[in-house]
């Protein structure tokens, strides 16, 4: 197993460089393309390997296919990766999106001089240093592919994004940026306290974990805000968000997918593998000052969202509502609301994939993200309209969607240690349900109208060339006298059906990722120190389905 | 005479040099302003020579005098190259190169 | 009168000083006797031949196990981080030579065309007088042939460029050589100017701009020697402290003497001002920028590379030699100077519009984080600092070869506007210089992280906490300066007149693989320099 | 005892104090006959081709050349004094550091011989 | 047969006992003889450089003119002391005394004799005797530069100027060739004290031991001074009169002054390097006691009198130098011969006492073979240019009779290849060339 999570660290990126080869080359770029989505296949069927044979259960190991090679001795530093069930599922949803994102990308027209394969090799760099952030097991890796994750983002967004890109990717590498490198203060300051306890620096997160539990309160506390400020902007909770609205509503929109959906997610997960396990009590410390960032983000997001009247600033503003619930349930120190958290990081980034890819295939449709510019959609692609409400509907949260069962667990978890959180976080259920249907209201239900969807208003021709697009050559369009547009093509059914169906899938059947994260959620409690309040742990596979 | 006179004649030196440095605009008079600084320094060291005793100080000054020979040679011919190109050895005129 | 002792020479140790010291007298000698036809092939070959036998030597003598010596009666310590210094020194020198040497961007290089040679040729080539200091004499050839010959002559004498460049640039290394590895003050300021005085000339001999490349030299010259003053005079005040101008004296003294201690710490401060100049530490910086920007854009590298190294390495032997036994008195100010240093760079980085200078004032803020490791009078501050530098060295000396190829009608187009959608005309170059700002910037997996870690550790080790956070916000500050840059390659429009990058010729070529290879290999395996650096002592 | 260097004081002054005097008595012993073209710069009919420095000429390279190889060359020889002085006590160890020191500077010497800088037009 | 030389710093130690009356009277008789000197010196080379001539030379004033330059000083003094309007004040009024002070100082070094006794005082017939005597005659004649120079500068006039800028490079230029062969002299004589060297000398004199220093010593004294054939800062026909153009009255008479005491100086300084100083010629040191008392004065001023001799033997016979003659002559003769030679005379020194023969003679041929190889590295001197211009028979130019084309020379025979076989390469080299022409 070892070695198959070494080739899924490897593959992608071995992808991206085949890719960015030949993205130098004009007439290579649909092979690139091809090539890229071979590998992101790989991948996936790795991926499927792996969790077949992940072992669950009592007793597991904390971490399963363990590898650790030396690499800088002299920072008593390893390249250690392992998986737990988190991680796996955080690895599995990335194996999952990226070839789809990347279908959903073949037919993008991409800004002039921009090539298809660039933008495939791109992908696969992140999606190659993502696995390694969630399956290091070694700080010091940790932080290195944290920061170097940054990379690939930053050209993704400045390249491929929309016409403020500049701005966007700067102001997301800089915020992360400054992120990790005061979390790379706690970095050093770990370090520096294992060479004072241990006798010799180490970086193992397993020996870091028995030693940073024993240092004292204060200690812990400032090492715990170090990791707190990278994890919060790279979350993002409310006070440090300011950058995920811009960063997503300016990346391209396969880019969105992976950024909100799973590089965001590094955040909550670091928060779940590093500040518990690492600083326990600091985090029982400072949990209320966290759920309170939480709350607010919650309440915040889902206010902001209705307020939008850009679809992509709409989505990533309900990813900041949803964070705040992962954050809620991270810090509620129960089995269910942890459980229930990690189990949200993958129906989140599940609902928040199809959200941007709906939006998307809309966006290439009428050109613009501007919500005013679109009415009655639902009339002219009404499968566009139906992928749309499915989304819609696992982000509220409803009961049969996915995201249902982890919201359900986080709020009943929290709700046992943190009834006025908790309450408080319900509210934004209501808001959900209100910005989701409000938005599906607006743009698909009643007669068609819009800039985007009938007339050559400016809108349209602004947003046309915007994008690039170039729609004189296309008949089809003229002949129809109620839409400018049609409803999906059948590759684009192709790219969302998986979605769509493991957003049902897991509604129902949430079982076996449950199962996967159980050992992973338990050893994190009891990491952390914290039990659950009432009688022994209810077994998580036992929640109403 | 005490030798702290000696030192406090060089100290002026010095700081007279350094005031200078920083005031004077024209290029070669702030590099004499350096010469006079590295000749403080001759002073200084010929004193502590004297006062500890040792020749070391002196020796020490010779290799001064060599280092000031060098730099006036070159100072001056970097001065000169510059002069001929714009024909002013001030250094306020010298003015390409901004912040 | 007593019969003099003498001291005893350890010419294994001294080797790699010899050579390149022998050398560059050689090259003096070649410069005064060789035709001028094929002068600079000969003299470039000499000079790679020197610093790679140097290094050779360096490099046998540290693997050998030979004990650390003081030899030439303690005026050169030649241990492990002497050894360190003058390897990196050296390492460095041979791209920056590959880069002064390259004449396939601009016919004869980029400095200007030996006067001599042209005066001779002109000479030469006026109709009917024609003889020359070769006593050859043509006259009665008629006029146009020899103005026609005087035209050849005279562009093959342009296009030889100047020669004296490589003894000077052997010079400088040698003197930077000395100076990291001098145990008393007198050497190490007789070094200090060995290595100046070279780069002053090399800093007036650009062949465009010629102005801005005098004036630097004049900023440089008057700035330095001014600086070399306080040294001396630092130097003068602790001879009178300790009766001795040799390291470990000083610090024996410092730790019990009956003079006023008042001597000792008005020396160290002129000493520290003095060394600080060299390494261009804010706020000692100012001719930094300025030297930086006129000077030819390779030597620009040597300068920012191999000055920075050498001047590191003498502050490292200065603190933790000499003044060790003093930290607590003089760590405080050194707090405040190193805080200076690395928000001056970073700030000021912010506003500038040139690629040199901004480059220089990053510069600035990574000696402010050399600082860090250097105060931290630890083993571990001096391995970090140590790889710290030669990481560094190698980013910037590759770093400047890309700026000098990026060339507009003028010569080189350092503009920062200049650069605009460079990614597009050049994405091999652009991606270059990309990875290179994300070192300058300390992103993992690039040599600037791994070196920025390994210093940042070892100052908070020290109980610097303080001043690691202000490092880091600094670095996060920095890296806008470098993130914009890649803004300006990638993602903006390239102008419709912008410049060109031209296609380096094989010694640029060279030296640029060379610098991202080592910033990369450092990122992600440093362990050999690591372990190298490791257990490195200074021997006191 | 009297320090060896007062003899060379009183020289000074003695010669500094004839010196002053004369200059001082010069214009008080002389007639005075005013004459406007007597306060102008000496002419000879010809205009000099290198203007002084004040009226915006300069001085030919050849001097500072020469000043800068005089100084090189004199500190050069006041290092050889101090040998001369001591070459028995230095015996064949100090007459190799000596060539040792030389060399260089012959070498440059050479340099700048071969490059013309020796050369007066 | 001779005496045994006094130790080393006997004259020092002899002459540090004088009490302060003593010093005054010594110190005002060296400076009234220096005067008279200055006097007799004008008179005696006008006199001699007239007899060259077939002239008489002054005779009018007093027996054989001697008077004539006090009268001529007197005249001087009486002069109108013209100060142009141009000049700077202070500088122009300091430059006479700065030149004439160095002159006079440097004479309180020079041994005239050996010990006397003065009003029951021993002492010696010199004013001081310093260590660093041989430096102190240097830095005055250093000094000495800074009132020419300025003199020039304070003219506020191009002659003047030029004329400073000449003579400065001059001195400069000779007086390092004079201290290399001052060097020879001191290697043997172990020390830098005046007294000392002459009584180094007792056994033989330096000029015997040391030849090509003398006469590196001798030309530089002449070059040093501005004396003819060397005196080019004076060259009338160019300069005018040099740095004192604008001088008159007294302040010319300081120049004056200055340099004939120079040129009495640096004889007394030959004279007591090279020629045994106060010590009798040889057939004379034979006779026993002639070496003492008062005597030796006779022999110092008659050996200086000789150098004076030949100072103006040189100027009634040579003509003037051409400057970059002059300054070829210092910089590519005297400066590596000297410095050649004393080398030579350190290694010998060095050698002798710490070397078999043989270890003497191997080392000898390692020299030689060094030597050897450093003069195929030696630049090879330029051939003395023909004359270009065709040769003038009539009031117009001719062309040459031979009307033969004379072969291309080496070099750009190959300038002329090269670019006859670039033409590919040429439109891009010519194209580059022009760009280059933008260059500043």
């Amino acid at each position: 197993m070892s070695a198959l999570l070494l080739a899924l660290l490897l593959v992608p990126l071995v992808g991206a460089a085949v890719c960015g080869v030949m993205a130098t080359r004009e007439h290579l770029d649909r092979a690139g393309k091809a090539v890229g989505l071979a590998f992101s296949a790989v991948s996936l069927v790795l991926v499927a390997i792996v969790w077949a044979q992940f072992r669950t259960g009592p007793g597991v190991p904390r971490f399963q296919g363990r590898l650790s090679v030396e690499w800088i001795p002299a920072f008593g530093t390893r390249f250690a990766l392992g998986l737990d069930g988190i991680a796996l599922t955080m690895i599995a949803l990335l194996a999952v999106l990226v070839p789809i994102v990347l279908g959903f990308g073949w037919a993008e027209k991409l800004p002039p001089g921009r090539t298809g394969a660039g933008f495939t090799a791109l992908m696969l760099a992140t999606q190659g240093v993502l696995v390694g952030v969630f399956a290091a097991t070694d700080v010091f890796l940790f932080y290195v592919l944290f920061e170097a994750m940054l990379v690939p983002m930053y050209f993704l967004i400045g390249r491929f994004g929309g016409p403020r890109r500049q701005y966007a990717a700067v102001k997301f590498f800089l915020y992360s940026f400054l992120g990790g490198l005061i979390m790379l203060a706690s970095v050093i300051g770990l370090y520096v306290a294992s060479d004072a306890r241990l006798g010799e620096g180490t970086f193992d997160w397993t020996a870091l974990q028995g030693m940073a539990a024993q240092l004292p309160l204060e200690t812990q506390i400032w090492l715990f805000l170090g990791f707190f400020a990278a994890f919060a902007i790279k979350a993002p909770l409310v006070p440090l968000h300011t950058w995920l609205p811009d960063a997503g509503a300016e990346a391209p929109v396969a880019g969105a997918v992976i950024l909100v959906g799973l590089l965001d997610k590094v955040g909550v997960f670091g928060f779940l593998r590093y500040s518990l396990p690492l600083f326990p009590a600091a985090s029982r410390e400072l949990a209320p000052l966290v759920l309170t960032l939480a709350v607010i983000g919650v309440l915040y997001g889902a206010l902001l969202a209705a307020a939008q009247t850009d679809m992509k600033r709409f989505v990533a503003y309900t990813s900041i509502a949803h964070f705040g619930y992962i954050a809620l349930g991270i810090f509620a120190f129960t089995s269910q609301s942890i459980a229930g958290a990690s189990l949200y990081m993958v129906n989140h980034g599940i609902a928040t994939a199809m959200l941007f890819l709906a939006v998307g295939l809309l966006i290439r449709r009428g050109g613009t993200a501007s919500m005013t510019e679109y009415g009655g959609v639902g009339r002219a692609a009404p499968l566009l309209a139906g992928m749309f409400l499915i989304a819609g509907l696992s982000t509220l949260s409803l009961p049969g969607t996915n995201s249902f069962v982890s919201e359900f667990l986080v709020l009943i978890g929290a709700f046992s240690t943190r009834p006025v959180f908790t309450v408080v976080a319900t509210v934004g259920i209501v808001f959900a349900a209100l910005y989701v249907l409000w938005v599906y209201q607006r743009v698909f239900t009643g007669p068609l109208r819009g800039a985007a969807v009938v007339g050559d208003g400016p809108g349209a021709a602004s947003a046309a060339t915007m994008s690039g697009t170039d729609d004189t050559g296309d008949g089809s369009w003229a002949r129809r006298t109620t839409a400018r547009f049609g409803d999906l093509t059948r590759g684009e059914v192709a790219v969302m059906a998986p979605l769509v169906a493991l957003v049902l899938v897991l509604g129902f059947f949430p079982g076996p990722v449950l199962e996967v994260l159980e050992p992973a959620v338990s050893a994190t409690m009891a990491e952390v120190g914290a039990t659950d309040p009432v009688g022994p742990p209810t077994p998580i596979n036992g929640v109403p389905r | 005479m005490s030798p702290t006179a000696y030192l406090l004649l060089s100290a002026l030196l010095f700081a007279i040099g350094a005031v200078g440095v920083l005031v004077r605009r024209n290029a070669i008079i702030v590099f004499m302003c350096v010469e006079l600084m590295l000749n403080a320094v001759n002073l200084t060291l010929v004193t502590f020579s004297r006062i500890n005793g040792s020749l070391d100080g002196q020796i020490m000054a010779f290799f001064v005098i060599v280092v000031a020979a060098a730099e006036v040679v070159v100072g001056l011919s970097i001065i000169m190259a510059i002069f001929r190109t714009r024909r002013t050895t001030s250094v306020d005129d010298a003015n390409l190169l901004k912040y | 009168m007593t019969a003099p002792t003498f001291p005893s020479i350890d010419y294994a140790a001294l080797a790699p000083v010899l050579v390149v010291f022998g050398a560059a007298c050689l090259a003096v000698l070649f410069e005064a006797v060789l035709p001028l036809r094929g002068r600079s092939r000969v003299q470039l070959g000499l000079t790679l031949v020197a610093v790679v036998a140097a290094l050779v030597a360096v490099v046998a003598r540290a693997t050998s196990g030979a004990p650390a010596v003081s030899t030439l009666a303690e005026a050169l310590a030649v241990d492990g981080p002497a050894l360190f210094l003058w390897g990196t020194l050296l390492a460095l020198a041979l791209p920056s030579v590959l880069l002064m040497a390259d004449r396939s961007v601009e016919p004869g290089g980029a400095f200007v065309a030996d006067p001599v040679a042209l005066a001779e040729v002109e000479a030469e080539s006026r109709v009917g007088v024609g003889a020359s200091r070769g006593g050859s004499r043509s006259a009665g050839t008629s006029g146009g042939s020899a103005g026609g010959g005087g035209r050849g002559a005279r562009d093959a004498a342009r296009a030889e460029g100047h020669t004296e460049i490589y003894p000077l640039l052997l010079f400088a290394l040698g003197g930077m050589m000395v100076f990291c590895a001098a145990d008393d003050l007198l050497t190490m300021f007789v070094a200090l100017e060995v290595l100046s005085i070279p780069l002053y000339l090399l800093c007036g001999l650009a062949r465009r701009r010629r102005l801005m490349s005098q004036e630097s030299a004049v900023k440089y010259f008057l700035l330095g020697a001014f600086s070399s003053a306080f040294f001396l005079y630092g130097l003068a005040l602790l001879y009178g402290y300790a009766d001795s101008v040799k390291l470990s004296d000083i610090s024996l003294a410092a730790a019990g003497s009956l003079r006023p201690d008042s001597l000792l710490f008005a020396g160290i401060a002129l000493v520290v001002v003095g060394l600080m100049f060299k390494a261009s530490v804010g706020p000692f910086h100012t001719w930094t920028p300025d030297v930086y920007q006129g000077a030819p854009t390779s030597v620009t590298a040597f300068m920012a590379a191999c000055t920075k190294v050498a001047a590191f390495g003498a502050i490292l032997r200065v603190f933790t030699v000499a003044f060790g036994s003093t930290v607590w008195e003089w760590r405080g100010v050194l707090w405040v100077v190193a805080i200076i240093s690395m928000v001056v760079g970073a700030v000021l980085g912010l506003t500038q519009t040139d690629v040199k200078r901004m480059i220089a004032y990053s510069s600035v803020a990574h000696a402010g984080f050399l600082l860090l490791g250097a105060m931290a009078i630890t083993p571990a501050g001096l391995s970090a600092t140590l790889f710290y530098l030669l990481a560094y060295g190698f980013t910037t000396v590759a770093l400047f070869g890309l700026v000098s190829l990026v060339r507009g009608p003028e010569g080189e187009a350092t503009h920062l506007s200049a650069w605009a959608g460079l990614a597009k005309r050049a994405p091999v170059a652009a991606a270059a210089v990309t990875f290179l700002m994300l070192a300058l910037a300390g992103i993992p997996l690039t040599s600037g992280f791994t070196a920025k870690f390994a210093v940042f550790s070892a100052a908070l080790a020290d109980g610097m906490t303080p001043l690691v956070i202000v490092a880091l916000v600094v670095s996060a500050v920095a890296a806008f300066f470098y993130l914009r840059l890649i803004v300006l390659m990638y993602f903006s429009e390239p102008a419709a007149d912008g410049p060109t990058v031209s296609v380096p010729g094989p010694f640029t070529t060279v030296a640029i693989t060379l610098g991202v290879v080592v910033t990369l290999l450092l990122g992600v395996v440093p362990t050999a320099v690591l372990g190298w650096v490791e257990g490195l002592s200074f021997l006191t | 005892m009297l320090d060896p260097y007062v003899p060379l004081v009183v020289m000074f002054a003695l010669a500094a104090a004839f010196g002053l005097f004369s200059v001082a008595v010069a214009p008080l012993v002389g007639p005075r006959r005013y004459n406007r073209a007597k306060l102008d710069s000496y002419e000879c009919g010809i205009e000099p081709s290198p203007q002084p420095i004040a009226g915006g000429g300069r001085i030919p390279v050849a001097y500072y050349l020469t000043a800068m190889m005089f100084i090189l060359f004199d500190v050069e020889i006041v290092f050889l004094y101090p040998y001369a002085v001591n070459i028995d006590a230095l015996g064949l160890y100090g007459l190799v550091v000596v060539l040792v020191f030389l060399a260089p500077i012959v070498l440059a010497y050479a340099y700048e011989w071969r490059r013309g800088g020796l050369d007066w037009s | 047969m001779n005496p045994v030389p006094p130790p080393p710093g006997y004259y020092q130690t002899l002459i540090a006992d004088d009490p302060f009356w003593l010093t005054l009277i010594k110190v005002v008789i060296v400076f009234a003889a220096l005067m008279l000197v200055t006097l007799f010196m004008i008179w005696f080379e006008r006199r001699v450089v007239g007899r060259m001539q077939q002239r008489p030379g002054p005779n009018w004033n007093g027996p054989f003119g001697l008077l004539q330059s006090l009268a001529d000083g007197l005249k001087l003094a009486f002069k109108e002391d013209v100060l142009p309007a141009a000049r700077d004040r202070a500088v122009f009024f300091l430059a006479p005394v700065l030149s004439v002070v160095p002159a006079f100082v440097a004479w309180s070094v020079i041994p005239l004799g050996p010990e006397v006794s003065i009003f029951g005082e021993a002492t010696a017939l010199q004013l001081t005797d310093v260590p660093v005597g041989i430096l102190v005659v240097l830095a005055c004649s250093s000094v000495g530069v800074y009132g020419i120079v300025l003199a020039g500068w304070a003219s506020g006039s191009p002659y003047p100027l030029l004329g400073s800028l000449r003579s400065a490079a001059q001195v400069i230029s000779y007086e390092l060739a004079l201290g290399l062969s001052i060097i020879g002299v001191v290697l043997y004589a172990g020390s830098l004290s005046t007294a000392d060297i002459v009584s180094a000398q007792q056994t033989g004199w330096y000029i015997w031991l040391l030849p090509v220093s003398f006469l590196i010593f001798a030309v530089s004294m002449v070059g040093e001074t501005n004396r003819a054939p060397f005196d080019l800062p004076e060259a009338e026909s160019e300069l005018v009169g040099g740095f004192h153009t604008e001088y008159s009255s007294l302040k010319f008479a300081l120049f004056f002054l200055a340099e004939y005491v120079n040129m009495v100086t640096l004889s007394a300084v030959a004279t007591t390097l090279f020629l045994g100083g106060w010590m009798a010629p040889w057939p004379l040191s034979l006779i026993p006691g002639v070496n003492e008392g008062w005597l030796p004065l006779l022999w110092f001023f008659g050996k200086t009198l000789a150098f004076l001799f030949v100072y103006v033997w040189l100027r009634g016979t040579l003509p003037r130098q051409r400057y970059d003659q002059f300054m070829r002559l210092g910089w590519k003769l005297l400066i590596p011969v000297g410095l050649l030679w004393l080398v030579l005379v350190a290694a010998l020194r060095v050698l002798r006492t710490e070397l078999t023969t043989g270890q003497i003679l191997i080392a000898g041929g390692v020299a030689l073979v060094v030597l050897v190889g450093a003069a195929l590295l030696l630049p090879d001197q330029a051939p003395p240019e023909e004359d270009p211009e065709p040769p003038v028979v009539a009031d117009y130019p001719v062309p040459p009779l031979d009307l033969a084309v004379p072969p291309t020379p080496k070099r750009r025979r190959r300038a002329v290849t090269a670019a006859r076989e670039e033409p590919e390469q040429g439109g891009e080299t010519v194209t580059a060339g022009a760009s280059r022409e933008g260059d500043r």
